[in-house]
């Protein structure tokens, strides 16, 4: 069986997973709409900006962030003066981490997605009353139901093994930023290696059921 | 709802647009009653359907106006989703992730009830989809896909209706299950309907007004009765070039199986028709089915002989053939004839000859 | 080259060794092997990361000569499993504790080195202080001497305080503990001597880091079990065996105790 | 390489297959001899385009057979890339990542160099895409995507061509140019098409051959001029019925513009055309191109008078008409009249009788 | 300026992402098409397993790979029976282990561009003679290349950070396992800032530059 403090971070994990995969999700759809439809010629340098995080190891990725949201970092000063204490080792940095640690795997398969929408189709419903904003949850949307399944399930994925971000700017608090991936790391470092087995089968499983279910009721709705 | 019940103020459409996409160019001038379909007849790539785009509000640096009741939709930036148009695509574009009902229904949903023109079943059995209704649309035969493009136009409430070569796909039958409800659609709503069309039968059927193009160019358009009886224009080089005639219901005598049409005096008989209204009816006669004699011709299979008189004769040497332009009361008949015809009853403008009709559609 | 001097078959054969060194000894080891590369002309690679990884690699065959662990006990269990090289086992360095806050200039005793037990416990009493950084007790043997100082201070818990929440979070390692206190966040944290001795640190973070290394204070070795940092030989290999002498001569004693390591200078066959 | 220049072994498609899919069920059973161009014809969603998919082997779970020249395709499994077939969709499928030039150049590659029947420039001057050969294929016009997608299929130098309303997108212009050429291509190459129309004149003027379909079945086949001229056909029924004549060329009088055909024993004068060879041609009329007279007809622009017995009278109560057979020495004609004509000439079966035609159309 | 170590270790890193990336894109291919194309049931059991690697901690997914690789492990027992030491410790375990852990970004943008590949399309090239692998080359690939560009920029730049799995089953040993996250990871851990930030910087920059190329080139190409 589990022991407790396993649970509490199995629950903070899902809790951290989608809360940071409904953010990225509602976060990337403008964006990645915006970067597939503009004619902009700078679109190339946010493009490349939005993977960017991605090339550091998460760990040094967790140090700058800290940095950043710590009380003289830019952006932690920003917030102090919003009268926000530091969000450094609390959920809601976590929650910050990793979403800016996601982006990509979220936005990308988006902007894939949005870049195959039919502009013809997009035109039709024009003509039948059907306002941009309206054309784009009527049409472009539902037309890219597996764009977000591809960037629903990585952006959810990673956030449920990423470590070292969280590692980083969480602190390790158990309830309020030990997730499990900390946790299992914990018993590997510490040679618990049979409880470090036992978790990890245990977020395999969770993650595999979800992950299956996900993609089963994915089969069913395609078109015959 | 039926179609007749609705009253609505009559808006006329207005254009004189331009615009350049790559190495096209559209130069398209004309005006569109709200009273009645105007045809826009061109050969392939000549831009109907950039000008149909381009009049929903579809291409972008469109410049001019284009002028619709009292809203120049160009000038005030109008997008498309406001501009309350029909618009049938050449290619259907049908919502490929939703099925046959709620492509139907995508309009609908927003159209102001008090707008609508068409109930969805009159709508769905009209253009006869029910067995469709809840098929995926990527199962569809061409035809069906048509159909219901046009359904899912007509359902929404439109203004305007944009046809791009609506029947392309269609065969003859459901051709003429279809184009009588147009024609009676537009006429109770006064909706203006802008017609493109390969096929010059529909265009003589539909049509009230006529826009030609070529390269790009709207150059010549006006009511389709004069526009197709100008002998010198393209139209009337067409191997199935016709005119048409209006005239007024005589009696109907249906034991003759006969309905008889009075075209300015001139009195025309077609097969037994039940004519539910009084009011004008619409001839179309092929040219080529008019020949010309110089006596009477009697003891015959053909209804229709007329005195008239040639107010114009065009030769195609090329074809060895002539187009000659006959008077019947005030309007007029296009007769297409052999030039060794011609010779051989040597004829010329001002004579006066019996113009015999093989065939006489009554087209409304 | 001064290494072919002194060269044996196994010297010349293999000319350089690796080492895996604990992360909180790996900038002092940096040093060291800097030294001895310029005297011997031998290279010596590097491979830094926690104890536990380099344990399990170990294990599982990483080409590594010598392994200087973070702690005791890993050395240990690789010995009796005969994985490392029987006897060859010795302290090479002892970890002593530092407290670090900014609230240290506000107590008595801020002229002196180390604080005693009654100045420690008022500090980590202060209602000012709401978040604590450590090394996780679990993982880093600093954690485990941060855990002894406060069972020391307070034996009820940290925690218990009433209704004053101080939140403690904790590093991968000591390394980690250091970067919760680079941003500014930790208002009193345990940190290795070693870290915050003055060096030459450049850019964006020198004052920060010059705010660290002037509030800090050395705990009594008493108040916790020795930080011992151990090594052992993986092979017998001549090169091998040069670099472990080098590192228990005396040149490089000073470097180490000059990093901030107490050294015990005897080899533990224990 | 000159279509005519090319000699191969003639094969015959024979085709009864059966095919399921969701609500939908394909019965088919017809051949298509080498020589001669089949027709498929039948209303919006009756299974054309599926019974073409099937022979191009697009389908899956089709049973039954489908033999071309020695092959059993179905039998021995055969995949489409091996059945040489040309298939012009009736959605062009066009390759939207290459332009036109590279979306003609696909199947070109992928034919053996001796299998080619048309030169690259050839096909595309024929279909007029010159001007379009370096555009990308979201740009094309309706008219335009067919063109190029005709071209493609003939490039691919395919022994079977399938035609899915090839022209249901094209204007009468372009029609007209390449509907000579894919009659001449059939005829030089004696390749089976199968060709897929809701234009009856297109089919009138291409087809040696007619499938009828309805609801997923071919329920007749045969040769189109005895197929057409069965007046009980549904054919028949349509405003457009026509006949076809074969006959061979006379005397030219270019003097007199006009070509005379002989159908057994009969002269027909057509408007002057030259014709290239001698051999047979084939004369389409339109049904309600011919009027009865019982006197011979004088002084009229009529050319064609033709002695005649009736063989066969429908009549059809609803539109007022009757379809009547005659005869052209052993061919027949059909004449569509209205019912009071027939009462009032009293007409009967086996009457000597006046055909008079209108329109003669010299169809190859 | 760059000390040789890290030049070392970014050109060793260069080496790496470009190897997995290869092999990425050309193992998940076919596998992708397959998942497209399949109309097995169990499919769903393999997409949520193509996403499993990702919900571990890497160091932990490094764990098990080092055991699963090692002379007693499953893998390692069927090498060394083929003649095959260890990979463990080795540039090709890294290689590996890269790729097995980015698998998921590079299979699941490729599924969903396959999925959006035009059935008539490819139709249409099969009457035009092209068989089903030829077809595949020529008409789906082609189509889908803006999915090639997703999967390729995820997969790179997330080996290029990718260090828990690298550190654990490469050992962090100069010139042979040391990639730049690594090094960047010890310069932090060792508390030398400045090079931390010289090598990040140097990293961004790079990876900056390849991904500006790429999405610049991306959008020249588009049709007009
Ligand atoms: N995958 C499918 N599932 C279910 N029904 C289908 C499917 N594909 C086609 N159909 C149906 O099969 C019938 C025949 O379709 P097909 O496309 O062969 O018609 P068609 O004769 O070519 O019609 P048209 O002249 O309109 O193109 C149609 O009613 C169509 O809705
Ligand atoms: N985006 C574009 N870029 C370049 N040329 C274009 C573009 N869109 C359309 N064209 C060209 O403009 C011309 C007019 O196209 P349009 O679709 O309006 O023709 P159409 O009259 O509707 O022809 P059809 O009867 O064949 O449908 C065509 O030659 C077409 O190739
Ligand atoms: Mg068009
Ligand atoms: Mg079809």
């Amino acid at each position: 069986m589990l022991d407790d403090a396993s649970i509490s971070a199995l629950l903070l994990t899902l809790k951290l997973a989608f809360l940071s995969t409904s953010i990225l999700l509602v976060v990337s759809t403008p964006f990645a709409w915006w970067l597939t439809k503009t004619k902009w010629k700078g679109k190339g340098i946010l493009e490349a900006m939005v993977a960017l995080p991605l090339v550091l190891p998460p760990t040094v990725l967790g140090f700058y962030l800290l940095l950043a949201l710590g009380p003289n970092g830019p952006l932690g000063s920003v917030l102090t003066t919003l009268g926000i204490s530091s969000l450094n080792f609390t959920f809601a940095g976590l929650v910050i981490g990793s979403v800016i640690y996601s982006m990509p795997f979220v936005v990308q398969p988006l902007q894939h997605a949005f870049s195959q929408t039919d502009k013809r189709q997009m035109d039709a419903a024009a003509t039948l009353g059907a306002s941009p904003l309206d054309r784009f949850f009527s049409i472009a949307i539902p037309q890219v139901k597996r764009g977000y399944l591809t960037a629903g399930v990585l952006g959810f994925a990673h956030t449920l093994g990423e470590f070292g971000v969280v590692l980083m700017i969480g602190g390790n608090i158990p309830d309020e930023t030990r997730v499990v991936s900390i946790a299992i790391y914990d018993h590997v470092e510490s040679m618990e290696y049979s409880q470090a087995h036992y978790l990890s089968g245990t977020l395999l499983c969770i993650s595999f059921v979800m992950l299956l279910i996900t993609y089963m009721s994915q089969q069913k709705v395609k078109p015959s | 709802m039926h179609p007749d019940e609705i009253n609505q103020v009559e808006k006329t459409l207005s254009v004189d647009l331009s615009l350049k996409k790559n190495g096209f160019t559209l130069q398209a001038k004309f005006s569109a009653p709200a009273k009645g379909i105007t045809a826009i007849f061109g050969p392939s790539g000549c831009g109907k359907t950039t000008l149909l785009r381009a009049i929903a509000g579809l291409e972008k640096n469109v410049t001019g106006s284009s002028q619709f009741g009292d809203v120049d939709w160009i000038h005030s930036d109008i997008p498309t989703h406001k501009r309350n148009v029909g618009y049938v695509f050449q290619r259907s574009h049908l919502f490929s992730h939703l099925d046959v009902r709620k492509n139907l229904l995508y309009g609908v949903k927003r159209t102001d009830v008090n707008k609508r023109r068409i109930a969805f079943d009159d709508a769905v059995s009209l253009l006869g989809v029910e067995k469709l209704i809840d098929k995926s649309v990527d199962t569809l035969s061409g035809g069906e896909r048509q159909r219901v493009a046009i359904a899912r136009a007509l359902l929404s409430g439109p203004e305007l209706l944009l046809l791009d070569e609506p029947m392309a796909a269609l065969d003859h039958q459901s051709k003429s299950e279809i184009l009588p409800y147009l024609e009676k659609l537009h006429q109770a709503l006064s909706i203006p309907m802008l017609y493109v069309s390969h096929a010059t039968d529909e265009i003589a059927r539909l049509a009230d007004f006529i826009v030609l193009m070529e390269n790009g160019t709207t150059y010549k358009h006006g009511p389709l009765l004069e526009t197709v009886a100008d002998i010198s224009s393209p139209l009337a080089e067409q191997a199935n070039a016709f005119s048409i005639l209006e005239g007024e219901c005589d009696t109907h005598s249906e034991k003759a199986l006969l309905t008889s049409v009075n075209v300015d005096g001139n009195s025309f008989r077609i097969p037994y028709t039940s004519l539910d209204g009084e009011g004008v009816v619409r001839l179309r006669i092929v040219a080529k089915d008019v020949s010309i004699c110089l006596d009477r011709p009697l003891r015959t299979s053909i209804l229709n002989v007329l005195e008239s008189t040639i107010v114009d004769i065009k030769d195609n040497e090329e074809k060895g053939q002539a187009v000659v332009k006959l008077t019947v009361g005030r309007q007029f008949l296009l007769a297409r004839i052999s030039l060794y015809s011609k010779q051989q009853l040597s004829l010329a403008v001002g004579d006066k000859v019996f113009a015999q009709i093989k065939a006489v559609a009554l087209v409304r | 080259l001064s290494w072919v001097a002194d060269a044996s078959d196994e010297v010349s054969k293999d000319g350089k060794i690796t080492v895996a060194v604990a992360s909180n000894f790996l900038s002092t080891m940096k040093q060291l092997v800097h030294i001895y590369q310029q005297d011997t002309g031998r290279v010596v690679l590097l491979s830094g990361g926690s104890t536990g990884k380099h344990y399990a690699q170990i294990i599982h065959g990483a080409p590594f000569d010598v392994f200087f662990a973070a702690d005791a006990i890993r050395p240990k269990l690789l010995e009796d499993k005969h994985i490392g090289v029987k006897g060859s086992r010795f302290t090479y360095a002892e970890g002593s504790l530092v407290i670090w806050s900014p609230e240290i200039l506000k107590s008595k005793t801020h002229d002196s080195i180390s604080l005693d037990h009654k100045a420690l416990a008022a500090l980590l009493a202060s209602r000012d202080i709401k978040t604590l950084a450590m090394a996780n007790p679990k993982l880093a043997p600093y954690g485990k001497a941060t855990q002894d100082v406060i069972n020391a201070l307070s034996p009820e818990g940290l925690l218990s305080r009433g209704n004053h929440k101080m939140r403690v979070i904790q590093g991968e390692n000591i390394s980690q503990t250091f970067q919760f206190v680079m941003s500014g966040t930790a208002d009193l944290a345990f940190l290795a001597h070693s870290q915050v001795l003055d060096r030459n640190i450049t850019g964006i973070q020198k004052e920060r880091y010059k705010v660290i290394s002037e509030h800090y204070r050395v705990i009594p070795n008493a108040l916790h079990q020795p930080i011992r940092q151990q090594a052992i030989r993986l092979n017998n290999k001549e090169l091998t065996r040069l670099f472990v002498k080098f590192i228990k001569g005396p040149v490089a004693k000073s470097i180490i105790e000059s990093n901030g390591y107490n050294i015990v200078g005897v080899t533990d066959a224990g």
